[in-house]
């Protein structure tokens, strides 16, 4: 029996997961449906599924592999411009059909968007492996920047840093405008179709990980010369992890496109990464379940601060600040577990009289 | 040709000093210090607010006090965000870093507003210098001047004096520098303590060099910094400097000659190819893992 | 002479209405006397049985936080001295407003929205900045919620959608306005451009004054770009001085236009400015030495120096609230109130009196867009007097041209 | 057109020995000429060394004197600056570590190199690794090769773990166990990849006399059991002479003397290294 205790912790783990997707999508489905849901909630539900995409995929990066990646939102970018076209290219066809496509070819060409950055960033190590997919991060937003497509009845026009090179037809329509992004995007993301991205992904990263493909990633993690000794690969096994997470933020970059009528490269900064990056941290690197919790608090989290107005800001800043305190310095949390212990001593106390 | 080079170097200059900051940081603590970029700004409105009509206070006792309140901060931000979380990761004591920027940000949103802020001229009576026909704004000249000046200081201090050559010691190695009796608290204070005055005077120049004050000012240059830092190889006083002007003359190069969009990402472009052949900067130390 | 050459931009204006020309006084520079000033209420009065009345949810969307927070700011601030007035009348008239923050990002700006809808919002002014507007304009479109946009000028705003109207010029006019006037006043025989490429209202103002250059002969010699996040402009005005440009046009915002008019002062370069209604504000900037925009010459809407009634009173109440004087946003914000409440008061006296307690967004957007639409609508406002707007949601007004002379404006 | 190439072949002599049982097989490892420069410094010079099938082989040495350097050298951790290294009678210029160790070279770690948050059985399976049959897809969609290899795989662990008496440790996590733990982990972790040579970097270090004694009977049982060579760094002359077939003694990374322990222990040059240069 014993022998597949450790086996069916993780299964239990992945289920509580795939649990709490389908719940999320059960209670919120229900409520819209039943028209319980303020609309500034209704109209989250598939940026906060997005994000829990982008937090999960990058925590197989950070948590698994165990590279900080601080370029997380380029690899968003590269699926949600490639989603516009795609489905901009496909506007005779269904929405589902046209949603499902964008999906996987954004997904596909992050994919190759993160195999070759990968090539270079992954022969580097810690601080300055986090510098350079910054650095990439960068360039690919300003990539974008420079980047014109248009669609007329000859098909899909590209042009680089001059939109006149576009060459259209009269009834061409201009649909990425380098700096200005896109405009008039079709509107197909469902919040289904967000879910069930979510789940596909969160299956795919927790059988990886339970997998020999997985122990091997966490091998190089946890001992790179040791695993290489061993016979392990650290470069395939790094690539694999990097380029199927790029995959996953250009999939979930693809959705979120698709949700809005228009975007800019300029939203895929280094912010939106970092943003991104303090939700795998507050989650709990390497813990899935954190990252799913912590994308759906954050997301909404500035929200509902809005009545605090102008200090929302301030407040979510002094809130990271804490919780990186409280979770990780020593002393604090040995104040703080005291402090519930001697509560839950109280509250018994006080239960027994 | 001329003038953009030197135009390059100035905001290179500008540039290395922030660097300065982050790579001394990093060297001593191990830590990327996300909210120096925002010391830069709290650096910049000290300064514009003793200038403003209502203190009215000269450039350099501006200047002084700018120094002055950064230095301030940096200890402080040091003692309450990263002093709990010396044991912590990396990672953790970067997030922090990161809320702390966000912290400042939005604490000079408040406080000073969204306005922008125009800088006033310190060098109001200097007439633009001709070098070799080009013409160069007095604030590039003040800026690469400023530069040598702390680089020469701050060679000096580290190489020179005993709490420089501590400062060495506990970059070295943290836990020989205690049992030779340096006191490793203090020293980190100090070099926050440093890297933010440093911080003050840049973000005055940065500020006279291109006049305008929001909120959000010190982030972009901030990163701009922290690549040169790394570009140098961080933790090198002189990688930083050599960093910091060849990051600003690509820079600008890049944008008179080949795009001023694509400036940034050839900056990042020449970052990454850099690291590719030489994986920890131009000057950083090459590490061999000890098997 | 001056009056000559205004009339000859007002005819260089494309799309420019006839309505309104009237005015064009003998003081140019404050167009607008008093005859008009008291339109709402006059008509409020004539309306009689026809009366307004009722509380009207308005929302406001812009940036409150982050870079762009100025403008966003600017137009909350003008829309509340709006309805601080209406509201003071004591009328059966008033006005509720919230404004929500989008830290000029289309995703917050959609939630900004949601939250407005939550809250009951009847109609939106808004939002500030393009990109959010275009977001937030598709879910509007598809919820049928009414909107002006005080500032958002890009064509694509609109573009196929009913219920958006814009307050500020639509960017093509301004364009090509500008290379007319230049052109007509032989101020240059060779022209820099300095623009924006990441913003759709720097670019699409570039574009037609480009355009029309070209059909004018003007040349331009120079032509450079760069970005929100930009603060080294040494190349831009380096470029243009190395080519011998008598005149840079800026089709940007003051901000980085501070920045370029230092950056040219410290290299000893004193070509003439000419700038559009983004660069209204200039003078304003805390701490900006004006000394370096003097001669600036730009073409706006609005003007903090009028003289006229409505401008005065607002410059005045907004001075003293706030403690800066208003840019053009405060103004376009401030105007975005009242063209709302003209419109319900002008759909209130032809149907017998409308109550817009409690009345839905849909049906209240159906209602403002016949009357935005109607021919016979016009507002007046501090932007502008008999704005008239047409299907596509633009509005016609005229800009007013004015030159910077010891720190203030001065009509020419 | 291709002219054959006149060469002058001439006779050297081999540095090597092995045992007499393994004579006339192969030899598993055969190292020429090895060395390694850091920074102009000549960490290794000239190191010879050729190692019978089932040979097990003690390198010894005062601290610094190279030992660590050579196992790099041997599992190309380091390429070395000259010479060659023959596994299994093939070169291994310019190979990967994961490259050579698939030829059958493994090695355990002086500083315990663990993967520190997987458990036993998981560290024992990344040994594994290179022979497990599935595809990384086929344990994504969670295929029937997934389950029947994963099986496989889980069983084979525990019969490995089972010669030292792990096999109820396998849940663990590898950092909570004890330090004797460890380092026999790094073993078994170790022979999981199936090499035809076992280094062993100090493998006793840190256990007590009666662990020590242990760990013998267990090198001596992977040998015979796997029929493989063992080459290993050892202070505990207990230990090492009381395993070993053959020794090979470092000092200042060269070699200074090579035979069994009994040459060994009467020879002169290995007593002045250990215990220092006499002078006058």
């Amino acid at each position: 029996m014993k022998k597949f205790s450790k086996a069916s912790t993780a299964s239990k783990k992945a289920f509580l997961n795939y649990g709490i997707v389908i719940a999320f999508f059960v209670i919120f489905q229900s409520l819209v449906s039943t028209g319980n849901i303020t609309s500034a909630l209704k109209g989250q539900l598939i940026p906060i599924a997005c994000y829990m995409i982008m937090a999960v995929s990058l925590n197989l990066v950070v948590g698994i592999s165990g590279e900080l990646s601080l370029g997380h939102a380029g690899f968003m970018s590269v699926g949600a411009f490639t989603a516009v076209i795609v489905s901009s290219a496909m506007a005779g066809s269904s929405d589902k059909g046209s949603l499902i496509v964008s999906i996987i070819v954004g997904a596909l060409i992050a994919a190759i968007a993160g195999f070759l950055i990968g090539i270079p960033v992954l022969r580097l190590n810690g601080d300055y492996l986090a510098i350079v997919t910054l650095a990439f991060g960068e360039i690919i937003k300003n990539i974008l920047n420079c980047l014109y497509v248009g669609i007329d009845e000859k098909g899909v026009h590209f042009a680089f840093n001059n939109p006149a090179a576009l060459a259209m037809s009269a009834e061409g329509k201009v649909i990425i405008n380098g700096p200005m992004g896109a405009v008039g995007i079709r509107k197909i993301s469902t919040f289904a179709a967000a879910i069930i991205l979510l789940l596909i992904i969160l299956i795919i990263i927790q059988n990886l990980v339970n997998s020999r493909t997985g122990r091997a990633i966490m091998a190089i993690r946890d001992n790179r010369i040791a695993a290489e000794s061993m016979g392990l690969s650290p470069m395939k096994y790094k690539m694999l992890a990097f380029t199927v997470s790029a995959a996953m933020a250009g999939a979930a970059g693809a959705v979120y496109a698709l949700n809005y009528s228009t975007l800019v490269p300029k939203k895929f900064d280094f912010n939106t990464s970092i943003l991104v990056l303090v939700f795998v941290v507050l989650g709990g690197i390497g813990n899935m379940t954190g990252s799913l919790l912590a994308a759906g608090v954050l997301v909404v989290l500035p929200e509902l601060l809005r009545k605090f107005s102008d200090y929302r800001m301030l407040v979510y800043a002094i809130v990271l600040i804490l919780v990186m305190l409280v979770t990780n310095n020593e002393k604090l949390k040995g104040k703080i577990d005291t402090f519930f212990k001697k509560l839950r001593m109280k509250i018994s106390k006080g239960g027994r009289k | 040709m001329l003038v953009h080079l030197i135009n390059g170097i100035s905001l290179g200059s500008i540039y290395a000093i922030i660097a300065l900051g982050y790579t001394m940081v990093y060297g001593i603590a191990k830590m990327l210090n996300f909210a120096h970029g925002d010391v830069i700004m709290i650096g910049g409105y000290v300064a514009f607010f003793a200038m403003s009509e209502g203190a009215g206070l000269p450039a350099p006792l501006a200047l002084l006090l700018a120094i002055i309140v950064c230095t301030i901060l940096g200890i402080t931000i040091e003692r309450l965000a990263y002093k709990p979380l010396r044991s912590a990761t990396s990672l953790a004591v970067l997030i922090t870093a990161i809320g702390m920027s966000y912290f400042l940000q939005n604490s000079a949103l408040l406080l000073w507003g969204a306005n922008p802020k125009a800088f006033p001229d310190m060098f109001k009576n200097a007439e633009a210098i001709e070098f070799f026909g080009a013409k160069i704004s007095p604030v590039a000249l003040v800026a690469i001047f400023a530069n040598i000046v702390i680089m020469v200081i701050l060679t000096l201090f580290t190489t020179r004096t005993k709490v420089g050559k501590a400062m060495r010691a506990v970059s070295e190695d943290k836990g020989a520098a205690t049992l030779m009796g340096i006191n490793v608290n203090f020293t980190i204070s100090l070099t926050f303590a440093i890297g933010s005055g440093l911080a003050a005077v840049a973000g005055v120049l940065l500020c006279s060099a291109y006049p305008t004050l929001m909120p959000t000012t010190g982030s972009l240059p901030g990163i701009k910094a922290f690549t040169a830092a790394v570009f140098g190889g961080i933790g090198s006083i002189p990688g930083a400097m050599i960093g910091g002007i060849l990051l600003g003359v690509i820079e600008i190069l890049a944008r008179a000659y080949i795009s001023s969009e694509l400036a940034d990402a050839i900056v990042f472009g020449v970052l990454i190819v850099v690291l590719i052949f030489r994986p920890t900067g131009l000057l950083g130390k090459q590490i061999h893992e000890k098997v | 002479m001056k009056k000559k050459l205004l009339s000859l931009i007002l005819t260089g204006a494309m799309v420019m209405a006839m309505a309104g020309c009237g005015n064009t006084g003998a003081e140019t520079g404050t167009v607008g006397t008093t005859e008009n000033a008291g339109t709402e209420e006059t008509a409020a009065a004539a309306a009689g049985d026809g009366a307004l009345t009722g509380t009207l949810k308005l929302g406001v969307i812009g940036p409150l936080t982050g870079g762009a927070a100025i403008y966003g700011n600017a137009v909350v601030n003008g829309a509340q001295i709006a309805v601080d007035e209406i509201n003071a009348l004591g009328g059966a008239f008033q006005i509720e407003l919230q404004a929500q923050d989008d830290e000029h990002d289309a995703e917050k700006s959609v939630n900004a929205y949601h939250q407005l809808q939550d809250w009951g919002v009847q109609a939106i002014a808004g939002t500030v900045t393009t990109t959010p507007c275009i977001a937030v304009s598709a879910e509007a479109n598809a919820d049928r919620v009414f909107m002006l946009t005080p500032s958002a000028s890009a064509t694509t705003v609109t573009d196929g959608k009913d219920n958006v109207f814009q307050l500020c010029f639509a960017d093509p006019n301004q364009g090509s306005a500008s290379a007319q006037y230049i052109f007509d006043n032989q101020l240059a025989t060779k022209v820099a451009v300095i623009y924006n490429n990441a913003d759709a209202y720097s670019t699409g103002i570039y574009q037609t004054f480009k355009a029309k250059a070209e059909e004018l002969g003007l040349e331009i010699v120079s032509e450079t770009t760069f970005t929100d996040d930009t603060t080294d402009f040494s190349v831009q005005v380096g470029d243009a001085q190395s080519n011998g440009a008598d005149l840079v046009f800026l089709p940007i915002y003051y901000t980085p236009a501070s920045l370029i008019l230092k950056q040219a002062d410290s290299i000893g370069y004193a070509p003439k400015f000419f700038g559009v209604d983004g660069m209204d504000g200039i003078l304003t900037i805390e701490g900006f030495d004006t000394s370096l925009a003097e001669g600036v010459m730009l073409l706006t809407p609005f003007s903090a120096d009028a003289t006229d009634d409505l401008t005065k009173n607002f410059v005045e109440k907004f001075t003293e609230k706030f403690g800066e004087v208003p840019s053009q946003f405060a103004a376009d914000g401030y105007d975005c109130a009242y063209a709302i409440k003209a419109a319900l008061e002008f759909y209130a006296a032809k149907n017998g009196g409308l109550d817009v307690t409690g009345m839905s967004a849909e049906e209240l957007c159906e209602i403002l867009i016949s009357v935005f639409t109607d021919p016979e609508f016009s507002a007046d406002g501090v932007t502008g007097l008999g704005m008239v707007w047409d299907a596509n949601g633009q509005v016609n007004k005229e800009p007013k041209a004015v030159v910077i002379k010891d720190g203030v404006y001065v009509g020419m | 057109m291709s002219k054959s190439p006149e060469v002058k072949l001439v006779n050297v002599p081999s540095p090597n020995f092995v045992p007499e049982k393994d004579l006339g097989k192969p030899l598993v490892l055969e190292a020429a000429h090895l060395g390694i420069d850091f920074g102009g410094l000549v960490a290794v010079d000239e190191f010879n060394i050729g190692i019978g099938a089932t040979e097990i082989c003690g390198l010894i040495g005062p601290n610094g004197a190279g030992k660590t350097t050579i196992f790099n050298l041997l599992t190309k951790v380091y390429e070395p600056t000259r010479g060659t290294i023959m596994l299994g009678g093939k070169d291994t210029h310019n190979m990967t570590p994961s490259q050579v160790n698939q030829m059958g070279i493994a090695r355990t770690f002086q500083n315990i190199r663990l993967f520190d948050k997987l458990t036993v059985e998981e560290n024992v399976k990344i040994g594994l690794h290179n022979h497990i049959g599935y595809h990384t897809l086929a344990g994504v969609f969670r295929l029937p090769n997934y389950w029947k290899e994963e099986k496989k795989d889980h069983e084979k662990a525990l019969e490995l773990l089972d010669i030292f008496g792990m096999a109820d440790l396998a849940n663990v996590t590898a950092d909570s166990l004890p330090y004797g733990a460890q380092r026999r982990l790094e073993i078994v972790r170790a022979l999981a990849t199936g090499p035809k040579l076992l280094l062993l970097d100090e493998p006793a270090a840190g256990m007590n006399p009666s662990e020590t004694e242990e760990l013998m009977n267990n090198i001596r049982k992977i040998r015979d059991e796997f029929q493989i060579a063992v080459l290993l760094i050892e202070h505990d002359m207990n230990l090492v002479m009381g395993i070993c077939e053959s020794i090979v003694v470092l000092n200042f990374g060269r070699i200074i003397a090579k035979g069994t322990p009994s040459q060994i222990q009467g020879n002169p040059q290995v007593i002045e290294a250990y215990l220092g240069t006499h002078r006058g």
